[in-house]
């Protein structure tokens, strides 16, 4: 069966195609995105209390190596394969470099659903992927140091809501502990399913608004946006299997490397780089691969996870 | 009753809203001495700007002062969004009451 | 004892009366709605899946008729008894053959309150009976086809928020089944009556405003917002005996004529019968019949409904 | 420096924002280049329309474009919402830079 | 086709969004027949007013008048929010058409 | 260990400090704001609803005392030691003898944290004592009468929205009874700490903004901002123990009297005093006091009344 959830989100797919009247409030979208952001942080760092930091350096150096060497790969490909300019191809390659925490939170959801656990840094891997695909994204169309305002778009990447929040949340989760949560579960963890499938809603009206830009980009975006995350998924369970993780944290961090930000780098794209045309990224991100992997993706990296690792739990 | 009011330029701009930090900025830098800022939507030759989401907002800056002062900035803009932004500028004579606060 | 939810539309009512400072944020007010639809929805598919469709169509075919029947009713009172001009007649009509979810929403809380079941299938009809009305309005004020822009207001009806959000909770309600709806409980089910409690508050906010025009418009207008929906009322329990309803089924069909509409038909009002005054219908609707319904109409729906078929689940 | 500046026209008008969409299609339809689109609450001849609910909200919508074809616009919006609609409309000559673009 | 058109003022303020209840009321007395509000933020001698909350939020009030009317409403503002409150207004002509309604 | 709450209320600050993009919706601020004070407001009403009222009546003019003589004492303070002129000097004063919600909620969370339990009339006075201080704030700065629009600040005072939802929230739980309330306590009860925690995210944001104010109105600001609530929190002991409060109505009632209004106040003064810079009492309330309450306050005060009473429930 279908993930409740993701029924929502082909709702609000079906309802945006046929143009129907729906529209969220976009203070709702806003609320709904902060909580389901402080709830991931939040349980995170309700795990990583219960365990030694220590070993998490150097996870972090390598998933932030991972985010910078998807970059390259999809900064190539675009560039050869797909005969975009140097900064368009850089721009998209940023926002595939990254993660979205849409496609993460849907993740969670699908394992929590079938009961399968994962290591409890998901989360701070969320936060940490955010950032070095927009600065490995700009170099790539810049060189180093020439013109760009480094400052700006430092502060626009460690500052922006999400790594705040997801961040934010984390540090409360291990401060609090378990225990001391217990009051503020009602609102963070017994809703997050609920909150998750209005979430979907809206995106699938967003994802709809794509299809009129996609179609006039062909079929090297569509194919780019299905096959790049496949590859991604398969390096980032590489990754997970260096680190000795669980089939659960394997499909978590394909899952997060399959996916492509449509929030923080489009973006600083459009002040770091404004002569790449956002609308280019977004119909492949959100138009191809958003619904790609919540659809599809999860479940196969998840069964690709298993076979690799053996067992399913 | 008649009150001596003299001549400024009422310079509003149309732009997306994502540059809006920025753009702010360089009018500070430009010597603006005040800018008035609401949320818009619209069209032009960028496609419709519907504000359904923060990449397809605009946002409406009105700032008034000497004509110099004016052209400087409308140059500035010219320079540094027009080629890739979608941004449109105009400007208008106005009568102001207090000509030492613009 | 009053409901609680109905409480709240009291405080709102008396706190717009006083003309106190109390707004609320209409970003809430779209986000309780839009929560309220959903819930409804999901809970009728919910009740769908365990039964079979076929039956349904013939019924859908009665409340359509119902509702045109209503608007014919109501338009022909109005332009005999009321003296109106055939345009406002129509647009009024209109509105009184609509229906309202938040007349039904208090329905539902007040059989659920008093653990009375009802049939499934009531929240499709809700979603169905909101279009007839309209199109019989326009066709009153205007004959068939003269210059209507038709396709709009097609538009308009069928796939305005209200429709989709209803027809799409069903969907997914139906579709996912009693055991996949648990993870999004706590939100659609256990936190409805809150959410409509404060969907009240506002309701009574809004019903506060229509008071200097209902003053203006006199004794009519008020008789009018109170009898029609007692002979609706009547219509309604009559066409729920001819299909067989349980008492709590009559109560909420009763309760779906005797309601009318103040979000969907207004606003395609406004664009297919501009020369109507909106002032008027709102002020009928909102000043007169909504409270009407809510505080007295529905127990005396369920009183009726109970001495008509025996019995009282 | 002087800049080359052009004369348009801006039109304003405040309307229902129910009839937005309808509106905006016009415009599209009588030749406009481009419009922006921005929330107001107001009073009038229709009496207060203070934004509270989705029926007593206003828009005001600014276009730019020649005379000519604001007079166009005038007349179109006369004979379509004059008589029904809470509307005003007004323009005034400004300076812009991009002729093309208007 | 050219339709006759007939000159009055418009009247722009920026101010406080506190103020709001009391500046409508008054300019009801002094006689306006109609008003349109928008939200706003800015920066000026009062310093930035980003509209993050409700003590830092502007309003965009516009009056369309007579000139006569603008200028009472000018030496109003003037004499009641000017010393104390965040506060800019400025005029110019503009047409408009039913002069029955200004 | 440190509320959970309160925790939310540092990542907002320290957000707001390092000036991070996080930025709550403000449609989100208003409504957590009137969901706390509906909850407020019920929880008081229930409580009410199984005791007698006539007690309450001298009760409530002894807290309207205590807001007008507290705002004398600061009034004095400001005038002599900190040589502000009359009018800043009555302004800020009227902060301070008025109350501010948030800290009341924050005092109510940390008592239901630790199971003491207290009187449930505190949300009445926290209703009544908002206005005492704004009157006499303004006769002090005016005198009687003179060019003072006192209609306008009555409606600004006894119809502002804070009031209405707690009397309100107060009557509906008052008429309803605990078994009626049942319905919506998993909106209004189970969900208030996590919508208390997202609240105070919003409040650091807020304290952030005050810094930079702050540190230009240097020390004697800041001391008052800190020696007045002390003080104030020893009179509202006082009182308490005059009304024979438990420790837990107690540590309320002092947490009430050092709290500052942020909302009520300030918007009346700007209207009632224009004069009065409205940043300089922000600065002393929002950027010293709140969080000196928050974070240190109410603990003391706890201890302060457990001290004087004996016993610690
Ligand atoms: N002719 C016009 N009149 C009024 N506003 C315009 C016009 N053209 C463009 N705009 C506004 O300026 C924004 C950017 O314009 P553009 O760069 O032409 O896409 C649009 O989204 C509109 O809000
Ligand atoms: N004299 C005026 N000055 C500025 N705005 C006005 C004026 N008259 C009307 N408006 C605006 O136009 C809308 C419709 O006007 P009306 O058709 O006169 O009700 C009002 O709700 C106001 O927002
Ligand atoms: N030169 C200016 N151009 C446009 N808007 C201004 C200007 N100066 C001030 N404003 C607006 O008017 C408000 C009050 O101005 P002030 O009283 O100078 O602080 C500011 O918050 C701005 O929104
Ligand atoms: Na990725
Ligand atoms: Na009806
Ligand atoms: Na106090």
């Amino acid at each position: 069966m279908i993930d409740i959830v993701v029924l929502f989100f082909l709702l609000g797919l079906l309802a945006g195609l046929v143009r129907s009247e729906l529209k969220l409030p976009p203070a709702l979208y806003d609320s709904l995105s902060m909580v389901l952001l402080l709830a991931i942080g939040l349980k995170g760092g309700e795990g990583l209390a219960q365990q030694s930091l220590l070993p998490l350096l150097p996870q972090l150096g390598i998933v932030v190596l991972l985010g910078a060497v998807q970059t390259l790969i999809a900064f190539v490909v675009l560039l050869s394969l797909g005969r975009f300019d140097r900064v368009n191809a850089a721009a998209i390659a940023a926002h595939y470099g990254s993660v979205s925490v849409a496609t993460f939170a849907v993740g969670v959801n699908w394992l929590n659903a079938r009961g399968i656990s994962f290591e409890p840094q998901l989360p701070i891997f969320l936060a940490v992927m955010e950032v070095p695909a927009i600065l490995v994204g700009i170099m790539l169309a810049r060189g180093l140091g020439r013109g760009t305002n480094w400052q700006l778009i430092a502060r626009e990447s460690f500052l922006g809501k999400g790594v705040v929040l997801l961040l934010g949340g984390m540090a409360i989760g291990w401060i609090a502990g378990p225990e001391n949560l217990t009051p503020i579960r009602p609102l963070f963890f017994d809703l997050f399913k609920g909150v998750l499938a209005i979430f979907l809603l809206e995106m699938g009206l967003i994802v709809a608004r794509q299809t009129s830009e996609l179609r006039r980009r062909g079929l090297f975006v569509i194919a780019f946006g299905v096959i790049m995350p496949g590859v991604f998924a398969v390096l980032g369970i590489g990754c997970g299997i260096a680190m000795g993780f669980s089939v659960g944290g394997l499909t978590l961090l394909a899952t997060l490397a399959a996916s492509a930000s449509y929030i923080a780098v489009p973006a600083t794209m459009r002040l770091a780089l404004p002569e790449a045309n956002p609308g280019l990224s977004l119909a492949a991100v959100l138009g191809v691969t958003f619904p790609f992997n919540i659809l599809i993706g999860i479940p196969i990296y998840h069964w690709l996870a298993s076979m690799l690792v053996g067992g399913n739990s | 009753m008649t009150l001596e009011n003299k001549k400024r330029v009422l310079l509003t701009l149309v732009t997306e809203a994502v540059v809006e930090q920025s753009l702010l900025a360089d009018l500070d830098r430009l010597g603006v001495r005040g800018y008035t800022v609401s949320n818009a939507r619209g069209r032009g030759a960028h496609g419709m700007r519907d504000a359904s989401w923060d990449e397809a907002a605009n946002i409406r800056v009105e700032v008034i002062c000497k004509r110099e002062l004016a052209e400087i900035v409308f140059a500035h803009l010219r320079d540094k969004y027009y080629a890739n932004y979608a941004m449109i500028t105009f400007l208008h004579e106005i009568e102001i009451m207090r000509p030492e606060k613009f």
